[in-house]
């Protein structure tokens, strides 16, 4: 049991002094209030989510296909309107998009050097940063491809790359690495990892790979589904470095994992 | 077919990586899309031809392709004939050009505002309809006997054309593209310039040319309102023609006019087919 | 009846056709056939012959029918039958009567005095080549003013549409026009002066404006049907004469017809009062306005008018009828 | 707004499912779609009506709104103007559908071979910029003065736009769309029917509109070439509506063209607002 | 090492009586002769692929992104054309691509119906089975939904049922399960299985999670990368039904993914 704790939201803050700020104030990165998501006059979606992180915090989310996790990034992005609640996030984040999302037109490194370029990055500057950011994501020879001569693998990585070229201190990934194989996936980890490290990112990660959560987060968010719900949080204490297949992170899976079921189980899905 | 070649040239120098899928050598490539051209003016040419020797209709009334090409040929050796083309190509081109930027302008503003699109949105067909005929006594009233009444039609006829084509491919844009855009930070015109028009770029074409096809037209009609001094022109020639009750003079005007449209629409088609190559579809026929 | 009328006047031999197919303009210079129409006189004279009536609105329109087959006659402008008589080396059409004279004028705003005045000033025609086109050409000439068919020269000559005429010449975008009736009373109304009535200008002061126009193949074919037109519309010239408000009323019945609404009956009674119907073409104005379209360089080649206007037929109808003969 | 109205109550019922998205109360809906036009027009009618006040123009020459709406409304009393507007939309609608059919069945034709696409594809375009003019005398020469040849203008007029609005259709459908279409089974003209022409859709409809629009013009100008005794038409009212010297029956005239097209442009925007919606895409603005 | 096996590839042919019978023949359902695929005149996808699937054999592929998967059933399934080989096919394979490809004008449920009513079956018949299909893939509530409105895991289901709806005989699968929750998946993989069995059914199944190769495959191929190659192939004989996390399972999917690792760090990526 090593892995799980007790939640702790305020870990970094040992004095308090930041106990009374406002949300999204200087602590908080991300702060969702009672919110709610409902479809045109259909689905429900979210249903009252209360959620806090941290600045600096990885935190991922776990749950059912269809139970609103991507839902909930397209608001914390402000893509999407909430139907009912607040929400309130430092800065404006980058979301990484379920499908690639990227511009047809645009070889691979006009793709990543779009934000750029949006932001006024003088050329030179940009395309050597496009550049670097393809190599750092494995894809230093595809840099003259189109989206539609990648792999599906490859549209994915050229998709992170565009997300780490802009210069959001808040990252929305929703399952970027799912049509990655192991190896790759593993390196991408690392970089994702010492990236965030780096630039202090804050991030909200979803994925239906456990491990990966495991792997990857200070904190575990189970969704329930239909509607979408927070269930439980999992703080993973897991000293880093970790690794994908440590022990550890096995068995902290195992743990997430059984609940995940239970509550894919419950609502008969 | 010669701005056929140099704007293949100019956009394969844009996008010098299409060359390398490109497989055919060049001759058979232009070999592929010359033959089908010959033999459909053969063919129709033949048919035209035929109609001539039964004498279905006396050739005071449908001349034989001989004395229409005859008649064109003649024609190229005019300088008047030049001088007319030339005329009526610059009212057209610039008139065309005016057009594409209100109509590109006009089509932004009515995609992107609910209100706009409301009010006008609906009456932007509605000019487009409006027959030229209609416009020429308000074009004199506007800008009397002048250039710019000729502009005046042209552009009347262009611009809902063009802005309709702006309309439904900004309406058609992949949400999915407009959303990743606004979250990597274009906001404003910069959304417009960089994700929303590129994504729009084949519809917006497609308006184009519609409306050079519209341009044209109420080109050739207006030349009529105005017959300014030493100005002589295409559309003032083929009415002419017609008045004077010359088949084979007419015939040869519209061959010239053809001959533009089909140039024209060449240039048009080599950009599309650009587009396509570069955005991967189309894999069709 | 009429029916056994046109049978027994048949002695040139030829049958009646089944139907016929004739076109005139909405328009007050073809008062003639419309009344003839319109008073059941071709109705009267064609008997089992059934009319069927086309309305043109210009020339080029009329010829093109007539030309391949669509109407068998029509009454038209001499300017465009004498171009499609010379473009189809005399074949296309032949010209049997008179339909109208007079009622064409150069009319100017009134600050032009003289034709000297005119020097450097635009001037309106209704269409390149047409009668009034010519006119104006030929008369400049012959005052030694210089014009070119480009609209360059001492007098800028700029050929627009008769409605836009009027447009213009109120704008003050012209300063006047060589136009027929009704146009040219109506320049008059809106502040003009007539420079120069064009009956000043012919011998007689009669020049065509209207003509019936008839495919060479359907006379052939068909005189004893021509004939029963032509009974019909010398008819309608006594009718014209005897009843004028009633004639003017059918003009305008038919103009409100095609458009829509009717014309001003003012501007129809003034213009009627510039024309004259009758059935003489006046063969010598129309090759003396053929000469002239030459001379002006309208026509490329000398004109040859020889076979054009064949006036048997109107003469046995006018002999029939106990009126003069023409020439 | 007949039209609208019953075409949109139509579609929805052809796609019930809709209806679960349009969060607005109905009376919202056509508030906010009513009120920017009425200030459009009002705004327009306003600046006319100051223009003729400031007399800028006598007004034989541009008369002022009042009289212009007055003639349109004593026309609507007339029983020729109904006569002549009906037989006027009915040979546009008439004409509109069967180029609907030609132009459909060509584009996919050379959408389709690559052949066809090189012999006519450029001629496609080069017969629309032919003014309409230059087709009365082969309208006349093979159709003589029936409807036929007024058919025959507007079939010149408005194939080619709805041709090149499927082609430019065909040619954009996505490729995962028509690879996933043939690998479940789609072939042939299959292929066309639930694959290819769906995902072409708006591009189409698009085509669809523009080719009214040139049919309109076509068939107003036909109009002219011959009055068929005793149908009054809208073409040949405008075109000697200018002889008559009365701009205001003109501009009556220009009113009623106008509201049919801005009518028939409502119905079209409805079919693709429906489309919009069935795909998701366009929540732009 | 109970899962790994010598290959033999003929195991259901003791007789050898069909041992030299033409490729595609009654034995292969699908054969590929050195088939190699290069796009343009660029990249080389594939390069001398040669490959036997027995009929009613179930082959998963791993290999790195980019190595070459998509392309190999795209070959396979007919859509695109090998540069040089030969391929030959029993019937006419269903592929479920790697995105979606559903018709956004179509809502989840005529999506399904669709290769039914291309293949002719009346209306009342297509609709019941493409009900069955969608409640199959645990979508019973969003017949009426259009794509748009689902979400990434709803999407790649409701392709799933169209794959099964058509009458093939062989299934290419891309990644069919690569947005799916571990539950949804494990659900599903169920289901695949059983309608295998039932149909007789030939699968070539693409996944980039060794595991679920190792639960569903008779045989595990595993590719290189620039150029695709076949580097070697792992029966698996697992006695059936088997679970996602059976130790059995576990070790040969250890096996496999070093031996992946192997492969993708011995080509750089
Ligand atoms: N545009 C939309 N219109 C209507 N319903 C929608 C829309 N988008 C999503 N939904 C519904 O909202 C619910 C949550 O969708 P969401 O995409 O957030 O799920 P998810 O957790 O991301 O699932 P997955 O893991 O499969 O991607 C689903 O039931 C879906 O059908
Ligand atoms: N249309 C194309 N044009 C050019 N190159 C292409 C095209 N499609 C694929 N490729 C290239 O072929 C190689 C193999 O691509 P493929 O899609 O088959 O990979 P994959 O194994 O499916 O990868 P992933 O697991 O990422 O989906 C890649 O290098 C890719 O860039
Ligand atoms: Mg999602
Ligand atoms: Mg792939």
């Amino acid at each position: 049991m090593t892995a799980l704790a007790v939640p702790d939201a305020r870990a970094d803050d040992p004095f308090g002094i930041n106990a009374f700020r406002e949300e999204g104030g200087s602590d908080n990165a991300v702060v969702l209030d009672e919110v709610t998501k409902r479809y045109g006059r259909g689905t429900l979606a979210l249903d009252g989510i209360d959620l806090r992180v941290r600045r600096g915090e990885f935190v991922c989310f776990v749950g059912a296909s269809g139970c609103g996790k991507s839902t909930l990034l397209n608001i914390v992005s402000g893509l999407d309107k909430a139907t009912s609640g607040r929400v309130s996030v430092a800065g404006r984040p980058a979301l990484m998009f379920q499908e690639h999302a990227l511009m047809p037109w645009l070889s691979s490194l006009d793709n990543v050097a779009l934000p750029m370029r949006l932001a006024g990055v003088p050329k030179a500057q940009r395309l050597e940063r496009a550049h670097e950011l393809l190599a750092s994501v494995h894809l230093g020879d595809v840099v003259d491809k189109r989206p539609h001569e990648l792999s599906g693998g490859m549209r994915q990585r050229v998709a992170l790359a565009r997300t780490l070229a802009t210069e959001s201190q808040v990252l929305l990934m929703d399952e970027p690495f799912g049509a990655l194989d192991a190896m790759t996936r593993d390196l991408l980890h690392d970089e994702l990892e010492s990236v965030w490290r780096a630039r202090g990112l804050t991030v909200l990660f979803v994925t239906h790979n456990v491990r990966e959560a495991v792997r990857l987060a200070d904190r575990v968010v189970l969704l329930s589904s239909r509607p979408g719900r927070v269930v439980q949080e999992y703080p993973i204490e897991l000293a880093r470095p970790r690794r994908f297949d440590d022990p550890a992170v096995g068995s902290a899976t195992g743990q997430i994992t059984t609940a995940l079921r239970k509550e894919v189980a419950r609502h008969g899905d | 077919m010669a701005i056929d070649a140099s704007l293949a040239t100019e956009l394969k120098g844009l996008d010098a990586l299409e060359s390398a899928t490109d497989e055919a050598p060049l001759a058979g490539r232009v070999w592929a899309q010359t033959w089908p051209k010959i033999a459909a003016i053969g063919l129709f040419v033949g048919l035209w031809q035929v109609v001539v020797w039964f004498k279905l209709k006396p050739s005071y009334v449908l001349p034989g392709p001989g004395s229409a090409f005859g008649e064109f040929a003649h024609q190229l050796t005019q300088g008047t004939f030049w001088h007319a083309t030339a005329v009526t190509m610059t009212r057209g081109v610039v008139g065309f050009l005016i057009a594409s930027v209100i109509g590109l302008l006009l089509g932004v503003a009515v995609a992107r505002s609910k209100v706009l699109r409301a009010a006008i949105g609906s009456l932007i067909t509605g000019l487009q309809t409006m027959p030229s005929i209609a416009w020429f006594p308000l074009a004199i009233l506007l800008f009397q006997l002048s250039e710019k009444a000729i502009l005046f039609v042209i552009l009347i006829g262009a611009v809902p054309s063009i802005a309709n084509g702006v309309i439904s491919g900004v309406d058609y844009v992949p949400t999915t593209l407009v959303r990743a855009g606004r979250n990597i930070g274009a906001r404003g015109i910069a959304l417009y310039r960089h994700i929303i028009l590129p994504a729009a770029l084949p519809s917006i074409v497609s308006g184009l040319k519609q409306g050079w096809a519209f341009a044209w037209r109420s080109l050739l009609a207006g030349e009529l309102i105005v017959a300014i001094a030493n100005r002589p022109s295409l559309g003032a020639f083929l009415a002419n023609s017609r008045e004077l009750g010359e088949p084979s003079y007419m015939l040869a005007l519209m061959i010239a006019i053809l001959l533009i449209g089909v140039l024209v629409d060449s240039a048009f088609a080599a950009v599309d087919a650009t587009m396509r190559r570069r955005r991967g579809v189309g894999a069709l026929s | 009846s009429g029916g056994t009328d046109a049978g027994s006047s048949g002695s040139s031999g030829g049958f009646a056709a089944s139907e016929v197919k004739l076109g005139y303009f909405p328009n007050v210079t073809h008062a003639l056939p419309i009344v003839a129409d319109k008073e059941g006189l071709y109705a009267k004279h064609l008997g089992s012959t059934t009319l069927k009536v086309s309305t043109f609105n210009a020339g080029p329109a009329a010829m093109e029918a007539l030309k391949s087959g669509a109407i068998d006659a029509t009454y038209v402008g001499p300017g465009p039958s004498t171009n499609a008589f010379i473009n189809s080396g005399g074949e296309a059409i032949r010209i049997v009567a008179g339909a109208a004279t007079g009622g064409a004028a150069l009319v100017v705003d009134p600050s032009i005095a003289s034709v000297a005045d005119l020097k450097g000033t635009k001037v309106a025609t209704p269409q390149l080549g047409n009668t009034q086109d010519v006119a104006l050409r030929y008369y400049l000439k012959e005052k030694g003013l210089k014009t070119d068919l480009q609209g360059g020269g001492d007098v800028s000559i700029t050929p627009q549409e008769n409605s836009q005429i009027l447009d213009s010449f109120a704008q003050k975008l012209i300063a006047g026009a060589w136009v027929p009736e009704p146009y040219a009373t109506r320049l008059v109304q809106a502040g003009g002066k007539v420079l120069v009535d064009e009956h000043s200008l012919w011998p007689n002061g009669k020049f065509p404006v209207t003509v019936l126009a008839v495919r060479p193949d359907f006379l052939k074919d068909h005189p004893e049907t021509v004939k029963a037109l032509l009974e019909a519309q010398v008819e309608a010239e006594d009718f014209i004469a005897n009843d004028p408000a009633k004639s003017q009323a059918d003009v305008g019945a038919v103009i409100k017809t095609v458009s829509g609404k009717a014309l001003d009956p003012a501007v129809l009674a003034d213009a009627w009062k510039n024309l004259e119907f009758t059935n003489d073409p006046v063969s010598s104005a129309l090759t003396e306005g053929a000469k002239h379209a030459y001379d002006v360089g309208i026509l490329k080649t000398e004109p040859k008018l020889d076979g054009l206007v064949d006036l048997t037929i109107l003469n046995q109808v006018l002999k029939a009828a106990g009126k003069d003969v023409v020439s």
